[in-house]
């Protein structure tokens, strides 16, 4: 599935993909990267402490998390991008 | 109200922060899920299972363990595990856990016939106290005996020689082990001086060959087999043997997959050695500077009963080990007869493939690693072909550098760390010190501040010895801990379990499930497990790592190491110890044997207070005093200096493990080179410092058969080994849901053709018959396993079908390992 | 590992994938000829259409048949088995006999000694599978149809992916069998380049019958 | 601490009961030792239980956990040569098949770069993904998944 298939491609069944993600980056250049990741869109930063940065990135499909790690990965200032968890499940109308 | 998709959310973040070394602030948790009720506490723990040592991260919530997955920051696994390792989660919570001490007893009392009844532990050690001193009183220290594991963590294995050898003043203690790794221990020892390997696992990504001597380690060892497929894959000039008796998952990643027939190996080995030699591709510096040869004793028997025909006809079964030197050309002419012709048609294997094979070893361009388990270890000539392994990478010189590796696998999590190192088999001390070396027992007498002359130096009764005694009756006080040898040992239903109805002995049983050992024994004592208690092992690759305790034990379940511990204060040194040593030594007279071993100054030193006060610890609290540390501290100090080297103890809670020797700061990867190993000295290149010579020795051996091969009768090898989806006997994976029903029961595999000659199909109900015993199972003809025609496969993880009531209890005369996979059987419809 | 250069030509000759040159090639063999004059040439034929007389030279005995053995075509729940001619041996008589014609070429294959071992063997397994699969997708899987025809497939008894993609590829024609049920009966070469019949990129041609006999070219050297 | 323990005696109390029962009965404890366990016994073996294939995936007790193998494998093959899996599993695949394509961490490889196809290490699929059969487990297990330890109502969401 290409990373920027539309969110239901076909009839294939509406899911939703998580994954976390584990970024090395240069503690200094982390202001320019959490800009950068912030504008990918899908994406959250939650901690970042010594240069590593944890990520968590949603979409209707793995395309889409493949895509971002990617873009992530080769980022001014990112060492690496790995991918620690991954989960899919069928979108189920959320309640609460 | 928490929604499902933001928990999980978060969960992805405190794994990703678990991974990373990352603290997770509370507050980075509960912005996302609405309350502190949904975190769960990540910790890294050493898989329950092989040998292998990989790392997992567990997820623990209100004093249960909710979920783990591969510790991406471990070396060994990089984030994986095998199916059975992504279900640690599972492996404490089947309902049968044993939760308190059940005795046998009849009008209130015990009997060995009465039924099993739930006591304190206090009437369970009272009993037992008092079985151990009237056997003590009666037959002295030789009548009591302990049977441990691989499976023991470093602290319990080191408390319990502690507790037999100083305490009970007996080498009586073996662990199962010796049905496992016990070839390649003794082989190591004998060839280099020291045990265990000289590389690491890092030879994976570096070597061009790999050979799989007698091991499924797509099977057994599935995670260190994802760093050969890795390679293989990734690398198309590298290749892969895989030798073996039967066809099987290894062999899907196969380049030269060989069938031989069963024992022929040694033959194979001796043909690549003279085909080494007779191509000139022998490396004559590294010979000339680095190798001794040594001719061998032959005709050595198999390890059965002393008046069994086979060892009353063997020229030299009560001297198995003797050698004496040989010259390089001696060895050649040794070797020269084992032709490619003779060894193809001894052992069935394809010339050409023979000769590929012996190519990888002969290339000096291929860098090669030789991988062995049980179908080496597990053989009637089980050190000779480990010392044949080496032969070949020693004439080469393809040896203690990246890529280059004879490597020796194992099976349990602490083969190595705590069977080995620790030394609780019955004839080693700590550091690959020997109980036969009076020097050696004196300086382990000094380590544990215990009057000199005490310890025993008389060679204990190993595995199979054990049963034969306790059936014989010369074995009484029995005590099993952490495995299931009713299930494990050999022929089962004449030398095992004889021994443990035997009404002169009181077997005692710790386990964490109702086995069929511990259903067989007298006294049942309830055990914590895995992460119930904070432990460590040392892995295949010399690693020694550590856990935390997590969770508590359910019920009154306790771990081996309090229970050891508590045990020993039952007794007190004028109960236990001769009197002339007392009288040399009046301030230990009348001295409890707790006081003696465990609070001696060493093993008491460490306060609670160096408790990590994240985590709990059930031991030392007990005992007022940090336990575990206590007892690794002394235990590594006969290592340190001595080429043993441990970190302390508190860096290994850090730290995803460490390879010994570990010499500042530093772990060590390749030994006996230099520049990889500081204990070599500069200049030297290689030096194999256990010997005092610096040299490793080469020995001769022939081709000689297995113990029992088919005849007319019993007509086809029966081989024993495990599965995928279960560990040893099941005792754990066989209550995962999941794992059970993947694969829930053991099957005799046979060849289609065996079958229908028999008039059998998959899934005909037969009785698998050996002149020991039989057992009754299922046929599968189609399954992972291809057996040829001739030769069948039963597992052994199933406690409702004890293939080992089959099997024969013939050992390697040198190492006393059993060969669980060489004996005759027929097969008979139901 | 390729033989050099002057070998392989005359090789080629002999065994070379053309009809005129195969009829060459049966005549040198002369192993049907022997079986002409022995007997009627079509109760002849009926004897090499047996497993028995397939599996009577050890080529066949410990490789192919041998791997059969486990697979669902051997042993299954109702016993109904099928043998090496079903799946192998046309049931039309032109192209039973173009198929001889093949066989034939194996059975030199064995008398000369080029597949004697079982690394030879795997070593071929790419091309002599190629010419399977390119013979079942000109005749559109006819000796599979020959016991499963789509006309009377039970969808319902299927499971549902297997049911769905019968509709979607076998039963619009724009799939046969073979298209995806390769390697039911036998381990599979390296399928490199081999797409599995549910991808786009393994869109059928429709080949007339008996140009395999003219195209089959062997395949990119098969390492195992 | 104190509430560790409570806890723990919780956990045990499954465990405690049957046997605690069993005492107060014969005196004897018979529980713990699901059948067939004595050493002497000679069990009938059982039919070789029959896979599930119902095609149905069945619930992870945690998100880490590999998937179970909801259909019939026999046959397939995976080895230096090919792998059967893969052919409907991998990404390009799954459009046509509607398998669930395999999850996007089994392009990693050891050193965490991104591949364009599977990883080598995760090559051999059955290593972690098993097949089950109809066989029902002798010993139940008591194991807890997180979702039923958080003290909240359901969230009605899917749970497979």
């Amino acid at each position: 599935m290409h990373p920027d298939a539309p969110d239901r491609p076909g009839d294939a069944p509406a899911e939703w993909h998580i994954a976390s993600i584990l970024v090395h980056l240069r503690p200094e250049r982390s202001p320019g990267v959490r800009a950068a990741i912030a504008a990918l869109g899908d994406v959250d930063i939650h901690v970042e402490e010594r240069g590593r940065m944890v990520v968590t990135v949603e979409g209707p499909h793995e395309g889409r998390i493949a895509d971002r790690m990617t873009a992530i990965h080769l980022m001014d200032g990112v060492m690496s991008a790995v991918m620690v968890f991954h989960h899919a499940e069928p979108l189920a109308p959320r309640t609460s | 109200m928490l929604d499902r998709r933001d928990f999980i959310k978060a969960q992805a973040v405190a794994a990703a922060a678990a991974a990373g070394g990352l603290s997770l602030p509370a507050a980075a948790q509960t912005s996302m899920v609405a309350g502190e009720d949904a975190q769960l506490i990540w910790s890294k723990a050493p898989c329950r299972f092989c040998g292998t040592g990989c790392s997992v991260m567990v997820a623990t919530k209100d004093n249960r363990v909710v979920a783990t997955h591969g510790d991406m920051q471990a070396e060994v696994n990089r984030g994986l595990n095998c199916v059975k390792g992504y279900f640690l989660s599972k492996i404490m919570y089947g309902q049968d856990r044993l939760t308190q001490p059940l005795l046998r007893m009849r009008d209130g009392k015990y009997h060995k016939d009465g039924e099993f009844r739930p006591v304190t532990w206090d009437e369970a050690f009272d009993e037992m106290a008092s079985q151990w001193k009237r056997v003590l009183k009666e037959k002295g220290p030789e009548a009591v005996g302990m049977f441990g594991s691989g499976q023991w963590t470093i602290w319990e294995g080191y408390a319990a020689s502690k507790l037999m050898r100083a305490g009970f003043r007996t080498n009586n203690l073996d662990p199962n082990a010796r049905h496992c790794m016990a070839s390649a221990a003794v082989a190591f020892i004998r060839t280099f001086g020291m045990d265990e390997p000289m590389g690491c696992y890092d030879d994976f990504e570096h070597a061009d060959a790999f050979v799989l001597w007698g091991s499924n380690m797509a099977e057994m060892h599935p995670i260190l087999w994802t760093r050969i497929t890795d390679r293989r894959l990734a690398h198309h000039h590298v290749k892969v043997a895989v030798l073996s008796t039967f066809e099987h998952r290894s062999f899907e990643l196969a380049d030269i997959p060989m069938i031989f027939e069963p024992g022929t190996d040694l033959a194979i080995l001796n043909y690549i050695a003279n085909h080494i030699i007779q191509t000139g591709r022998v490396n004559k510096a590294f010979v000339e500077k680095h190798c001794n040869f040594r001719l061998g004793q032959k005709d050595i028997g198999y390890g059965l009963r002393p008046e069994s025909v086979l060892e009353v006809r063997a020229a030299n079964a009560k001297d198995p080990t003797d050698s004496k030197p040989m010259s390089f050309d001696e060895f050649a002419q040794f070797v020269s007869e084992y032709t490619l012709d003779k060894t193809a048609e001894l052992s069935k294997v394809p010339k050409e493939r023979l000769l590929a094979l012996a190519e990888m070893y002969a290339d000096p361009k291929t860098k090669v690693m030789s991988l062995w388990t049980m179908g080496f270890n597990q053989h009637v000539r089980g050190v000779w072909v480990n010392h044949m392994v080496y032969n070949l990478h020693l004439l080469t010189g393809k040896i203690s550098e990246p890529g280059n590796s004879p490597f020796s696998l194992t099976g349990q999590p602490s083969a190595c760390g705590t069977a080995r190192e620790v030394g609780t088999f019955a004839h080693r001390l700590p550091a690959d010190m020997q109980v036969t070396n009076p020097v050696h027992r004196s300086h382990v007498e000094e380590g544990w501040k215990i009057p000199k002359g005490l310890l025993p130096g008389k060679i204990g009764y190993h595995a199979v010895l054990m049963d034969r005694m306790l059936k014989d009756g010369k074995l009484n006080a029995y005590w099993i801990m952490v495995n299931n040898n009713l299930q494990a040992a050999p022929n089962t239903d004449n030398e095992t379990y004889p021994g443990y109805r035997n009404p002169n002995n009181f077997i005692v049983v710790s386990d964490a499930y109702p086995t069929v050992t511990a259903a067989a024994a007298d006294l049942i004592l309830p055990a914590a497990m895995w992460v119930e208690k904070e432990g460590a092992y040392g892995n295949a690759e010399r690693r020694t790592h550590f856990w935390h305790q997590l969770v508590t034990a359910p019920g009154e379940a306790r771990s081996d190491l309090w229970q050891i511990m508590e045990f020993s204060k039952r007794f007190t040194t004028d109960e236990v110890w001769p009197k002339e040593i007392l009288d040399a030594n009046p301030d230990f007279r009348g001295k409890n044997l707790f006081d003696v071993l465990f609070r001696n100054g060493n093993v008491d030193r460490f306060p609670l207070a160096d408790l990590d006060p994240a985590y709990d610890n059930r031991e030392s609290k007990a005992f007022g005093f940090y336990v575990q540390k206590g007892l690794f501290e002394e235990y590594a100090a006969f290592g340190r200096g001595h080429g043993h080297d441990l970190a302390p103890f508190d860096t290994y809670h850090e730290v995803r493990g460490l390879r010994w020797p570990v010499v500042e700061g530093k772990e060590t990867k390749w030994r006996y080179r230099e520049g990889l190993d500081p204990y070599v000295p500069k200049g030297e290149e290689v030096r194999f410092y256990g010997n005092p010579d610096g040299k490793a020795n080469l020995f001769a051996f022939p081709y000689e058969p297995p113990a029992e091969s088919p005849d007319k009768d019993f007509d086809l090898w029966l081989v024993t080994g495990r599965v995928l989806e279960h560990w040893h006997s099941g005792s754990m994976t066989m209550r995962v849901p999941e794992l059970y029903k993947s694969m829930p029961m053991a099957l005799v595999y046979m060849h289609p053709d065996d079958a229908q000659a028999r008039g059998l199909r998959r899934g005909s109900e037969v009785r698998v018959m050996s002149r020991r015993g039989e057992m009754r199972t299922r046929v599968e003809t189609r399954g992972r396993n291809r057996p040829p025609r001739g030769v069948v496969f039963v597992p052994w993880f199933d406690s409702a079908r004890l293939i080992n009531k089959c099997t024969l209890d013939a050992t390697d005369p040198i190492s006393k390992q059993t060969d669980f996979k060489k004996c005759a059987v027929k097969i008979v419809s139901v | 590992m390729r033989l050099p250069d002057f070998l392989l030509r005359p090789w080629r000759i002999i065994a070379g994938p053309s009809r005129y040159l195969s009829l060459g090639f049966l005549t040198l063999g002369g192993f049907l000829a022997g079986v002409m004059f022995w007997g009627g040439f079509n109760t002849a034929l009926e004897v090499t259409n047996t497993e028995k007389f397939c599996t009577s030279c050890h080529e066949m005995r410990d490789n192919v048949f041998e791997e059969l053995k486990t697979t669902i075509h051997f042993t299954n729940r109702s016993g109904v088995r099928a043998t090496c001619p079903d799946c192998h041996v046309p049931h039309n008589w032109t192209d039973k006999i173009a198929r001889k014609m093949q066989a034939s070429k194996e059975v030199w294959g064995k008398i000369f000694g080029t597949i004697d071992t079982r690394d030879k063997f795997v070593e071929k397994r790419r091309e002599l599978a190629e010419h399977e699969w390119a013979r079942l997708k000109a005749n559109n899987s006819l000796e599979c149809r020959n016991c499963h025809s789509a006309e009377s497939m039970d969808i319902t008894k299927q499971g549902a992916r297997a049911a769905r993609i019968h509709q979607q590829y076998l039963f619009s024609g724009q799939r046969t069998c073979i298209d995806c049920h390769k390697g039911i009966a036998h381990r599979l070469p390296n399928m490199d380049g081999v797409p599995p019949g549910w991808s786009e990129a393994a869109t059928g041609t429709d080949d007339p019958i008996g140009r395999w006999l003219a195209d089959a070219t062997p395949g990119p050297a098969n390492p195992h | 601490m104190r509430r560790h323990l409570l806890l723990a005696l919780a956990a045990a109390l499954p465990c405690l009961v049957p046997a605690l029962l069993a005492a107060q009965g014969t005196g004897a404890v018979k529980e713990p030792f699901r059948p067939p366990i004595q050493f002497t016994d000679e069990d009938p073996a059982p039919p070789i239980p029959a896979d599930v294939t119902d095609d149905r995936r069945v619930a992870r007790n945690y998100p880490e956990q590999p998937p179970v193998i909801p259909h019939n494998i026999r046959d397939y093959q995976i080895g230096l040569n090919n792998n059967q899996c893969l052919t409907c599993h991998s990404r390009q695949f799954t459009g046509a098949t509607q398998a669930p394509m395999i999850s996007i961490t089994h392009y990693v490889d050891r050193d965490g770069q991104t591949l364009g196809a599977v990883a080598p290490r995760r090559y051999f699929c059955t290593q972690c993904h098993v097949p089950q059969t109809v066989a029902q487990p002798i010993v139940p297990n008591t194991f807890k998944d997180m979702d039923s330890l958080i003290s909240r109502p359901s969230d009605g969401g899917d749970r497979r």
